[in-house]
């Protein structure tokens, strides 16, 4: 009888590790606290840095969910228990489930912005997160604020919620720079009209074509970038946002005001993620991630024996990087459950 | 005396074209000061008097430039030109020997033979017949091929022509049917009183076959006079403005004239010269990659002439020369437009009172070497003269070694003299300082300025003319090298200021020296010219890769060029292209200076 | 007017709002690649005239953006037009042309 | 605005308030800008709310003022600090409440440093012992005066004689609320809503009646920045502060300014005399300007004191056209008789500012 692996999280690492696994020929249980499998993905209108439709991506991932995979949807895990190399796992209806490996997909969920205080999340009509912004453009229905009205100027916060000692997380969530590009241009070309700014601290670029996206940005979109973190934004009398930056590249403090103040929350790790460290005693790294058992070159190890990480469990990541990442740590499970001794170079 | 009604359209044409082009001539000569004017005199009563009338003949009747950049293009220019003068010189021979008269009036040769029936009874009679008829055939044949140019421009050699304005397309329509119009009327004479040649006598007797000859003859003397009283009438606001205009402008340029730094009357002769022939739109490179074409000397000029400010492309030019180069006329393309950029931009636009504040001194030396602002973006050219300098042990000042002041060519040729001035002022201070006797730069740019503009009283030269001399002395003593080079001519070195031989002398004695298509007066421009405003970072970037394609034709181990600017823009166009082309690409300064290593 | 011995301070601050940006709107349609500046200051760090005064090319870009007017004037006349900084630019904006075209903007809006 | 998303947030900054027993510290500048506040707040926690409060006879400056002049070291702020205690433990005391928001800063951030920083509280042990040869015990809470208040509002609320409510129309007040810088800005935690969204002042004004104005410069600082003021060289800074939240205030026409710092209300007020002066600009309806008050003032007028009684004839902007509003009935002829009835005399007109 082939070995089972059991996958905890429905998402795109979930989804691409179960794909790969099965096809390797092994039993594969996917377990998703959510109706639909997909996770983030599923709220996501397009993606960076090509623009293409993010259902395409996800159609691709559920295309290789094949049969024999065994998915357990509206499922929580609560506990796990290991005996002879083996995992027993139980979830909410008190179902228990064997497997010879774990992989822990549970990612990572958006920052929640009214940490952000001084932003007014929450408390001021007009600011919405980028989440929220990708929520409108995937309705389909017109952009307009809370009041109803066509915003004429929209600003976008980078690093909210990331590289903020104040709230706790200091490290990059490595998609929010390019993500605010890309939006600023898609509202460019849902309302032509409309003027983008960025608020950024630093612009990381880094991906392939990102530069170019955000050279387009520039000259083809009129974007305009500000480097100066915000310091506050404020209401003023006719629900726009009075937002106060230092202009760090003139030297000087600058204000104006947007019709809507768009927040580009970035990632932390998941209540999934951390419910299942402290189900499985799984050591986290300084962030508050899985701690994988090494950065170079065991990337999807933990730990534990036979407990393994993908995705945006351990760091955040893009897209394209969680579907390299699932795929490495199904090779990675091969290798464990194969016995072969790739890993003993690391002993 | 002969006279018809129908010779009044012509006559009057006639006399008022004279009128309104003398008294265009008139202002224009006399806006000059009469110191130059007296130049006119001189030359009128001198031995080149006959040089002016061999050029225009040469120039004005048959085209020779035209016909040295494309035989049928000159044959069709000349047969107008050319054709035309005999077409009048025959017939006013033939009409005063046919009445044996010296004095007649000034339309009969143009219409002898309505008024003359019977032209047989004089010498030549019927040798004038074939004659006149073979020219007006020749003048037809030009015309078939300047209908065919509208078509078929290649044949011409031509990638584009002129687009026309309504004038002139009215002048060209009379003028193109003055001839079929002269033939048809002759023919329907010739048919009823044989006084015809060989075309006009055959051509006649066909057409009596299948029209009312008798009928249609008056009419077509008619027409015939009509389109050329309607082409003289519109001469003057056209662009055949050029045909009479051509001629004074060989006249004054004889004589001395020239544009400088203002806009003259001679500016104006040489403006309304421009026939819009539109050789010049191929010789533009900013109109091959931009295809903006405001700034050809074609539409320039004519923008000019009819005082259109702001359409005239002015900044969109890299002010290379080759269209002045290829102009069958001789305009003074680069000077027209210097002195309109100066009409348009010489506001005192800068300050520069912090030079006041400048730590720069000047040090006493023979030989000062100013790299220019540019070099120091290539700081192997630079490196390579000190070491050079140092080896031929010369007494040197590097003026510009740590901060330079701009030699101020940057601002000039943007048309803004005044800024450029007060840097020229303080260099040249500098300079004076320094007590040297001769000031050596690496930039062409910086050449120019300092050569023509500074007044300098010590010796200027570019370090090719330098260097090459240096070696001609034996103070520097090069290996041969032995790789096969080529030569690119930068614009303000070459065109601009006449150095072809010393850096392909000096390049003959350190490697293989290779021809290429466009050498010298026709080099193509690198396009980093600073003429140029709007040509952004692709242009210039196409510019250069399509000159580094052509010079790279003969696969040359190294291009060497005498330019900051064009070795940058050559070694990135050739380092981008990444083609099998992959040239090394020199200074020739930093070639010297490895073959005295 | 009562005098107190000093006077109500003016805002650092640069009120984007109320600032006027046309000569960045002229400057974008006639030069648009002054979109893409970084403000990386490489131009600053060559150019001619940064050698003796404090010119800063592409703060005068930024102020242009932000619609800053007061010291644009000023400043920009300080440049000698050499291009070097064209050439250095990693965006390949042709700041020579933005330089030009800024004079001539003020020198027809004076 | 989402008013829940303001609530959530003050959910997470609730402070413990002392029920009674209070140590009351004066605050140097108050007792000259607006004398009748704190007797004001006396009289309410005395007779009103029969609270136990205490002011001993010796206290002293904290020396915040110095300190944030930079002319006291902090050495010398904390062994000051640790008097006030020695006088407040040997009056057999444990609730300290500062009446000055510096002060109440200033003790925050001396805990903050002997809680962080031991051995620096036992230097300061030592050097109140080898100064005076007082000891000290740490107060077991610290509230600034306008925390009571707010801890209290109900009970003021139950007694109103009065509400911040416009008799004529029926509609709430409108009111700027304006907290001192020193109140959260340094330690968010210690102060009622922390410092984004103070809820101190504005849990009263809405309790008491009144509707709260949001503006884009309420964090704003009032100007008066100790060195901002003091240096007259920096004064055009010190009123440009006032002037900008003026200018951001002034669409929504607000009817009055409640405070919590000895320094906001007297500059809030006299700024806007200086500025209607230089520029003739004023800020209320028909050339008036707005009243500016302390929250002790509001609260007494809330609860029918005689406007005379708590001081308001000191303000530079006339309180009148407010107590008009709140139907607040008041005798004009005994405004400027001092408490023994003596004639006080009337203060000159402003050239602009109208009463």
């Amino acid at each position: 009888m082939s070995k089972s692996v059991i996958v905890i999280g429905g998402g795109i690492a979930g989804m691409e590790a179960s794909a790969y696994l099965s096809a390797m020929g092994f039993n594969v249980t996917l377990f998703e606290k959510d109706e639909k499998l997909g996770g983030h993905l599923l709220n996501w209108e397009r993606l960076f840095p090509t623009k293409r439709l993010g259902s395409e991506v996800l159609t691709f991932l559920k295309k290789g969910m094949d049969d024999k995979i065994k998915v357990h949807t509206n499922s929580n895990i609560t506990k796990i228990n290991s005996e002879n190399g083996k995992y027993f796992v139980t979830n909410d209806n008190n179902e228990i489930f064997e497997a010879d490996a774990l992989l822990i997909t549970t990612g990572y969920d958006l920052f929640d912005a009214r940490r952000k205080e001084e932003y007014g999340y929450g408390i001021y009509d007009n600011v919405i997160t980028s989440a929220e912004l990708e929520t409108m453009f995937l309705s389909g229905k017109p952009i307009v604020n809370k009041q109803g009205k066509v915003p004429k100027r929209i600003g976008f916060v980078h690093c909210v919620g990331s590289r903020d000692r104040k709230v706790g997380n200091v490290y990059c969530s490595k998609v929010c720079c390019v993500t605010a590009v890309k939006q600023a241009t898609e509202i460019r070309e849902h309302l032509p009209e409309c003027e983008t700014y960025c608020f950024y601290m630093d612009l990381r670029m880094y991906g392939a074509k990102f530069e170019e996206l955000y050279n387009e940005a520039q000259e083809k979109y009129g974007v305009t970038f500000i480097r100066g973190r915000l310091s506050e934004a404020n209401e003023t009398i006719d629900g726009s946002l009075l937002v106060k930056v230092e202009d760090t590249l003139v030297g000087r403090p600058l204000k104006m005001t947007v019709d809507l103040l768009v927040l580009m929350v970035g990632f932390e790790p998941s209540k999934g993620t951390k419910d299942i460290a402290k189900i499985l005693n799984l050591s986290t790294n300084s962030n508050g991630f899985i701690e994988v058992a090494d950065e170079h070159t065991l990337t999807n190890v933990t730990n534990l024996k036979g407990v393994f990480v993908a995705g945006t469990t351990t760091s955040p990541r893009t897209i394209t990087n969680t579907i390299n990442d699932a795929r490495a740590a199904a090779a990675e499970i091969a290798c464990y459950l194969n016995l072969y001794t790739i890993q003993s170079r690391n002993n | 005396m002969s006279y018809d009604p129908f010779v009044l359209p012509f006559s009057i044409g006639l006399v008022i074209v004279v009128i309104l082009i003398l008294w265009k001539y008139f202002r224009w000569i006399f806006s000059h000061e009469k110191a130059e004017r007296v130049k006119i005199l001189k030359l009128i009563f001198s031995f080149k008097l006959f040089s002016v009338i061999k050029e225009i003949f040469m120039e004005v009747l048959f085209h020779r430039r035209i016909f040295k950049i494309n035989p049928v293009l000159g044959y069709m220019h000349s047969s107008f030109a050319f054709g035309w003068f005999l077409l009048i010189l025959g017939g006013t021979i033939e009409s005063k020997m046919h009445n044996h008269h010296a004095f007649n009036m000034f339309y009969e040769p143009i219409f002898f033979k309505f008024f003359s029936h019977n032209i047989d009874g004089f010498p030549f009679a019927s040798g004038f017949k074939f004659l006149m008829d073979l020219i007006l055939l020749y003048i037809l044949s030009g015309l078939m091929l300047a209908m065919a140019k509208r078509l078929y421009k290649k044949m011409f050699g031509m990638k584009k022509t002129t687009k026309l304005r309504l004038i002139d397309k009215l002048a060209l329509t009379s003028l193109w049917c003055i001839f079929p119009l002269r033939l048809l009327a002759e023919s329907f004479t010739s048919a009823q009183y044989h006084n015809g040649g060989f075309l006009t006598d055959n051509f006649g007797n066909i057409l009596a076959k299948f029209l009312p000859v008798d009928q249609l003859e008056y009419p077509a003397w008619w027409a015939y006079s009509i389109a050329l009283g309607v082409f003289f009438v519109m001469l003057p606001y056209s662009r055949y403005m050029h045909i009479p205009t051509e001629m004074v402008l060989i006249i004054l340029r004889k004589a001395g004239f020239k544009t400088e730094k203002k806009y003259t009357g001679f500016s104006r002769v040489e403006v309304q010269s421009c026939s819009r022939c539109g050789i010049c739109l191929d010789a533009c490179q900013v109109y091959a990659t931009t295809q903006r074409n405001k700034m050809l000397p074609a539409y320039f000029l004519q923008s000019v002439r009819f005082n259109k400010k702001g359409k005239q492309g002015l900044t969109d030019c890299l002010m290379c020369g080759r269209c002045q180069e290829v102009c069958p006329v001789g305009i003074g393309i680069n000077a027209i437009r210097r002195v309109k950029r100066n009409e348009l931009f010489d506001e005192k636009g800068a300050e520069f009172e912090y030079l006041e504040e400048s730590s720069i001194k000047s040090k006493k030396a023979d030989v000062i070497y100013f790299a220019g602002c540019m070099t120091h973006l290539t700081p192997t050219i630079k490196r390579s003269m000190v070491a050079l300098l140092k080896k031929a042990e010369i007494n040197f000042w590097f003026m510009d070694e740590d901060s330079s002041i701009c030699c101020g060519r940057p601002l000039q040729v943007l048309g803004k003299e005044k800024d450029a001035n007060i840097l020229a002022d303080k260099n040249r201070e500098l300079i004076a300082n320094s007590g040297a006797e001769l000031l050596v730069t690496s930039c062409p740019i910086c050449y120019k300025i300092f050569k023509e503009e500074y007044n300098l009283n010590i010796k200027v030269q570019h370090h090719t003319e330098y260097l090459n001399e240096l070696v001609n002395i034996g103070k520097l003593k090069p290996a041969n090298l032995n790789f096969s080079a080529v030569y690119h001519d930068p614009c303000d070195l070459g065109r601009g200021s006449g150095i072809y031989n010393q850096p392909r002398e000096l390049l003959g004695r350190i490697s293989r020296l290779n021809k290429s298509e466009n050498e010298k007066e026709m080099a193509l421009c690198c396009g980093s010219s600073l003429a140029n405003l709007p040509a952004g970072f692709d242009d210039k970037e196409f510019m250069a890769s399509e000159a580094a394609e052509q010079l790279c034709v003969s696969n040359p181990d190294k291009l060497i060029t005498a330019c900051p600017l064009c070795k940058k823009a050559f070694a990135q166009a050739c380092n981008e292209r990444k083609t099998s082309n992959q040239v090394d690409v020199k200074d020739i300064a930093e070639v010297l200076a490895e073959a005295v290593a | 007017m009562a005098d107190f011995g000093y006077k109500i301070q003016e805002d650092r601050q640069i009120n984007y709002d109320s600032n006027d940006r046309t000569l960045f709107y002229f400057l974008k349609r006639v030069e648009p690649s002054i979109s893409l500046c970084i403000g990386c200051g490489t131009c600053s760090a060559t150019c001619t005239a940064g050698q003796f005064t404090q010119f800063d090319l592409h703060k005068i870009m930024l102020y242009v953006r932000r619609g800053e007017k007061v010291h644009i004037a000023n400043e920009i006349k300080k440049c000698m037009l050499c291009g070097k900084c064209s050439l250095v630019c990693p965006k390949g904006i042709n700041t020579r042309n933005i330089i030009f075209q800024t004079r001539k903007f003020i020198h027809s809006n004076k | 605005m989402e008013l829940t998303g303001k609530q959530n947030i003050w959910k997470d900054y609730q402070k413990e308030i002392a029920d009674d027993k209070y140590f009351y510290v004066r605050s140097c500048v108050r007792q000259n800008f607006f004398p009748g506040a704190e007797t004001t707040f006396l009289r309410i926690l005395k007779d009103e709310l029969h609270k136990d409060i205490y002011e001993h006879p010796c206290h002293t400056t904290c020396t915040g003022i110095g300190y944030h002049g930079d002319v006291v070291p902090f050495d010398t702020a904390m062994t000051v600090i640790a008097r006030q205690f020695a006088l407040m433990t040997e009056a057999g005391y444990e609730n300290l409440v500062p009446s000055c928001v510096t002060s109440f800063g200033l003790y925050s951030e001396v805990l903050e440093t002997w809680h962080h920083f031991p051995e620096v509280l036992a230097r300061v042990r030592e050097h109140l012992r080898k100064a005076t040869g007082r000891e000290f015990n740490i107060p077991k809470n610290v509230a600034h005066a306008s925390d009571v208040i707010f801890k209290f509002r109900n009970e003021i609320a139950q007694k109103a004689k009065y509400k911040l409510i416009n008799t004529a129309t029926g509609k709430p007040l409108k009111v700027v609320e304006h907290i001192g810088c020193h109140y959260s800005k340094m330690f968010p935690a210690k102060g009622v809503g922390g410092a984004e969204f103070p809820y101190v002042l504005i849990g009263m004004v809405e309790e008491w009646g009144g509707e709260v104005i949001d503006y884009p410069e309420r964090r704003h600082c009032c100007g008066f920045g100790f060195r901002q003021y003091l240096v007259q060289a920096n004064r055009g800074y010190s009123i440009g502060c006032s002037h900008k939240k003026f200018e951001s205030m002034e669409p929504y026409e607000p009817d009055m300014i409640i405070t919590n710092c000895p320094g906001c209300p007297m500059f809030l007020d006299k700024w806007q005399y200086a500025i209607s002066e230089m520029n003739g600009k004023t800020y209320g309806k028909n050339g008036q300007g707005i009243p500016v008050f302390t929250f002790e003032e509001v609260a007494g007028l809330v609860l029918g004191y005689d406007p005379w009684d708590i001081g308001l004839q000191v303000h530079q902007v006339s309180c009148e056209p407010i107590l008009d509003k709140m139907g607040i009935k008041y005798d004009p002829a005994t405004k400027y008789l001092g408490k023994n009835g003596k004639y006080l005399g009337v203060p000159e007109k402003p050239s602009v500012l109208k009463d």
